[in-house]
């Protein structure tokens, strides 16, 4: 009889707070806009999954062992993590949602000694990490995931088109505008008394502008870990909604002489300069921005392997089996942050905001880019692949190449917007290396 | 001037500065680079990585083709 | 000279026990039964290959850094241990084969603080795990390996014929009884006097009736590690004899008759069913048994990944490089726990036994229940596929469908049996849940 | 009766009960969903998520069949 | 302003040494070698660009977390890790290469429990450990990554040839001479006082003279991970430079009238034999060298998968994603090594040296074995397949085979090359096995 | 003769012995058990552990065959 009570005590049902119902039913809309509309399917598929167990109530697949011995608050575990944590406690108290929130607080706040001392006692007592809570610390703690995925793309990333015609990589670095122009939003908001963020939070929120999957879970990761969730379904979410955002934008900011002006056809482009790009990209990274490294070497690493043809056994593997795997995982851990406590806030529908903001100012200063190389420059950009300069790759070069044949059906913008499409990857790359330098890593 | 905004002001100068910095120098490296390439190993060379590679592994195909005959005879497990 | 000598005393030759020879011509023979007889040799080549492994002696391949280092059992190593295990022990003393006892009991029952002290001094002095204690501590000790392999299972899984008749899910539900049935087996065993089981060793003997790989290690890992071997070669040698254990109680149980009963023809099943479904489970598993969602959660996220039909690459992953390799490292691992001290004992021939009885009961109770439900039902089940509900997935409903052709040549039952054969992977899960649940894990 | 015995017993009984009313839901949960889907949702609509999800696709490679003379022109490498 | 200042002192331009900008040249000379000669690309491609990457200064990605808390000297930093690593620190003092260095000697020095008090400090100042020094302990530093290499190539041999004729693999024992001959060699530069190494150091130096690369790597990282680097680039360098290294060696050391020599047709292989060789193997191990296990375990594993035929699918990930993926990651792990202060050492020239006289021994012994086996025997041996006895799979055979075809265009040598070719890498890997046990692992 | 000088030597005397006297043995295994093989398993027998793991498989093809016509009626969903 007390195992049926303990069954139904113990079961989700009447555990579940509103917030798991409400995280829940927003995973279930990310699945539905992934499978059934094709939102970016390959994360938003394990994210919106991985956001429904972490929100299984009493299930802990998203806590650490000492979290979920803090959240199980028998009074001798308790106690024993009193000591370690130095959280005042009596067996005999009543043990109240404040005791457990000085619990985790001291939790979050302890050094690295204090938290293996708290793990070991947790342990003791039969209490594990959750599943979820290992992928993160493995992929994502340890930031390799997100380097691996950059390994893949750089591997599935051709830069013939960037060579064919260099000059376009300045749409790339104006596109990053996004990204700081949405950090000083992310200030205003702040001093406009409208919600608050620390400056981490507002880079680690600019970066959405990047457009860049793995770039946005890198720096998030590394600046404010706790926002990881939200900017990373922001992220992907609006690098779906690339086609909806973009071309408003460009039809506002160009005039339909511009739009329909023909670029120059691409030069061939030799298999030598395909194979000393990468190697140069990460020449210059070494000697100007050391913190840009890790993501920009991966990357740089990817592209060399497909590029040399020597190691294609090796470029096949990063290309398929390990950046699915790793894909996966990923996808897994950023769910992990989709708790009901993360996610339900006010600061979540900022980051919603700000990531549009960041998208669209991107695009804008893109195109202005074009506009203005035009003014010197007698070889003419069409202005609709400056937008490709956010990355959002490819999507957002297929988004020029359609805007261009809809005002010349005989425009085809594609290769000529993969230039600036791909410069934008480095761009964001660039950005990050630059803000984890300036707020100090 | 709030702290939080001047930290995101000198973010925003010092941060689209580098990148363009570094963007405007890849822009020229890459030029100068490819210019190089077009001097000293224009289009004939660029397969070179790859066939320079390759001999050994058509040396092989080749050597095979010699060795298959004698091969097959001794070989009785079907899957190889 | 002494150099030779040592290589000599050193040798496998000279140390070798009886035991580990008896335990290498155990391994030698499930080798023989995987490659000759075909005994699922996916998981018993790499066990039986792990097990010889396990037991070269002086290897010391399934041991961690410190059980090496009490092997051994120099003197100063030894008194440096048994400062941090609180063992007595003076430098000049006699070394007996008690005093290694002392300390190895002294290791097993350390909290994890002491177990991470000891771990330093045996590597301060130059002793390392296994590579197996390695393998098996990252891919079990951790879960992640079943729940993997249970992830690609689930991307294999096809619900179709489930969906077309969601009432044989109960067949699926019926043949659980083989687990339930054996707990009670082992505790009477106990009762008796034969053998000594605690009711955690009788639960993880029991997962056997769920003819379940992973799953079986999943719980033994959790419940009783120390017999992990021994659960997961009865398990799988089970699995490859269930054409030779189910056919006679098949035909036992039911008349000929019964085994000519054609059923109607399954309807065809819409995509959307197929998408929902594995969505459906897990909100029922996080509303009524949060214990199983790392199992059933895993399961439900391959299966949505193969049907939404928008990651077919993560898919492919899951269902091959991923699974492959899982299968490896967890083959290798249970091998390591097929070491002579834990694996020729009594309690192995107790569960070579029960896991038996656990197949013959699940099989039997899944075929009457099929009988029961034909008394209430105008819609008659061929009782013949209620024995699939032990799953042994697919190889019990091909049982089914064999001895429904044996009896009726146009009778063909496999699409028929394969609903109850997937719903017994579900029902196993939830048992684990359960038990997990009810022996606070 | 033993501890353990007992212990099994209720672990029989608790155990197999809740497999069997979780079964049991199952069965329901699964028969609506059907029902459901047949009704709102019937045959032609099931290949939907993957017709969705394909335009896009073959959007592109109706593009890409296109573009296929104009880049062909410039691409010296063998392999791409 | 300040910012500014600080992404310039903080740039790699700034920072970058005199040894940095060497290394980094050798790297790019390594990757003209893998990409544009065919040097071991698999293999070279990623250790040239790990290694440009170890080199990137301030990145420290080849540092761990304290290494680079050392680098970036903050004083309170310091004083904090002068506490634990026991190191005399004033907070006031000011603070010179030397202080840097004595942390540094402190740390290398410190027992397991220090490095961790020490990590724990560093993390909490916010330092991490670097991308290749993670790569590098999960791989290499727990010894799987060369183990798994290891299973991939087991599982891509084909002992049919050296089936057929089994006296050959006396071949692939007197090529490893090379090994053991080097060791001598490096221990005489000692003695005359050319260079200073220590018999750990100079086993991992004969290592090279296996003429395989995971095993060099294998035993460098148990007995000198210090020279990891140059011991692993030797290696793989002289395994490319093999049709150059022997050919004037098997000249000089046979007559014409040897070389002509035609081998009788091997004669067919049973399956079954295929089968049981990789397990009479590994019992050999078992019975005579247990230290060798891990590294034959793996291979035979990889062997059985391969022969058994059952387990197809576990050996085509073995060849395929797994090996590939563990490839990328050693040789990325491996270029960590290639430090400036640990490569740019009078040792390194040892090492190349002694590595080069390695092969050329290994070489020379094995034809000699050749012609001394002909003295016994009736069916003559031709003395050219000898070299191959080295490894270096399959290369040195087709060396083997093209010397021949040199000497006679009828005479086809590579199948018979095989047999010792293959022996060399069993051979190679026992005498690591030896190394390990003889020096005390 | 320096410690090391020693050292080596006797690791070489000791390495080469055991790797011959081990790859030695290995030659005397192998023949033998090439000719246990050949005398009680000879050349049809070798397919065995192949054909032996088979029959389940073709045994599976063979019901695929038969059961394709019925299952391809209702299987509405384009990919499986
Ligand atoms: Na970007
Ligand atoms: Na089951
Ligand atoms: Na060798």
């Amino acid at each position: 009889m007390e195992n049926i009570l303990n069954l139904w005590t113990g079961s989700g049902l009447y555990n579940i707070t509103a917030g798991q119902v409400a995280m829940i039913v927003v995973c279930l809309f990310l699945l539905y806009l992934a499978v059934k509309k094709g939102f970016e399917p390959l994360l938003l598929v394990p994210i919106g999954f991985g956001g429904i167990l972490a929100n299984i109530p009493e299930a802990g697949l998203a806590l650490t062992a000492v979290e979920n011995a803090i959240h199980f608050h028998k009074p001798e575990v308790l106690l024993a993590l009193s000591e370690v944590l130095k959280v005042p406690f009596d067996v005999g108290q009543e043990i109240t949602k404040e005791t457990l929130v000085a619990f985790k607080e001291a939790y979050k706040a302890a050094d690295s000694a204090t938290v293996a001392s708290a793990m070991n006692v947790a342990r003791d007592f039969g209490y594990g990490n959750g599943m979820l809570a290992n992928f993160y610390s493995v992929v994502i703690g340890s930031t390799v995931g997100p380097l691996l995925i950059f390994m893949g793309v750089g591997a599935m990333t051709d830069f013939g088109p960037l060579l064919a015609n260099p000059k376009t990589i300045l749409l790339g670095a104006a596109a990053q505008f996004g990204i700081f122009g949405t950090v000083l939003g992310a200030a205003l908001l702040t001093s406009s008394g409208l919600m608050e963020f620390s400056i981490y939070e507002a880079a680690a929120i600019g970066i959405i502008g990047g457009a860049d999957g793995p770039t946005s879970i890198y720096v998030a990761s590394v600046l404010a870990p706790h926002l990881l969730g939200a900017i990373a379904v922001a992220a992907y979410s609006y690098m779906a909604l690339v086609p909806v955002i973009q071309p408003p934008i460009m039809n506002a900011l160009t005039t339909a002489e511009e739009r329909k002006i023909q670029m120059v056809q691409l030069r061939p482009v030799n298999q030598l300069e395909k194979i000393l790009f990468p190697v140069a990209v990460l020449i210059l990274v070494a000697l100007f921005l050391p913190d840009a490294a890790p993501l920009l070497g991966m990357f740089c690493f990817g592209n060399l392997m497909k590029e040399c043809g020597v190691v294609d056994r090796l470029s096949d593997t990063a290309q398929n089996a390990l950046i699915n795997t790793v894909t996966i995982f990923l996808g897994l851990s950023v769910g992990s942050k989709l708790g009901a406590d993360k996610f339900l806030d006010l600061q979540t529908l900022g980051i919603l905001v700000l990531g549009m903001v960041a998208f669209a100012v991107g695009t804008g200063t893109g195109v202005l880019m074009a506009k203005l190389m035009n003014l010197f420059s007698t070889n003419k950009i069409n202005p609709l692949i400056g937008s490709a300069g956010v990355s959002a790759v490819p999507m957002a070069a297929r988004v020029s190449n359609k805007v261009g044949l809809d005002n010349n059906p005989q425009n085809f913008l594609l290769m000529h917007a993969m230039g600036p499409n791909v410069a934008g990857v480095i761009g964001s790359a660039v950005a990050a290396g630059v803000m984890i330098k300036f707020l100090g890593g | 001037m709030s702290d939080l905004m001047s930290n995101a002001v000198d973010l925003m100068m010092v941060g689209m500065g580098f990148v363009f910095v570094f963007l405007v120098i890849l822009v020229f490296v890459t030029t100068f680079m490819s210019k190089m390439v077009l001097k000293y190993a224009p289009a004939p060379e660029p397969k070179a990585p790859v066939t320079t590679a390759k001999p050994a592994a058509s040396d092989d195909a080749q050597l095979l083709a010699v060795l298959s005959a004698a091969v097959a005879k001794y070989r009785s497990d079907h899957k190889k």
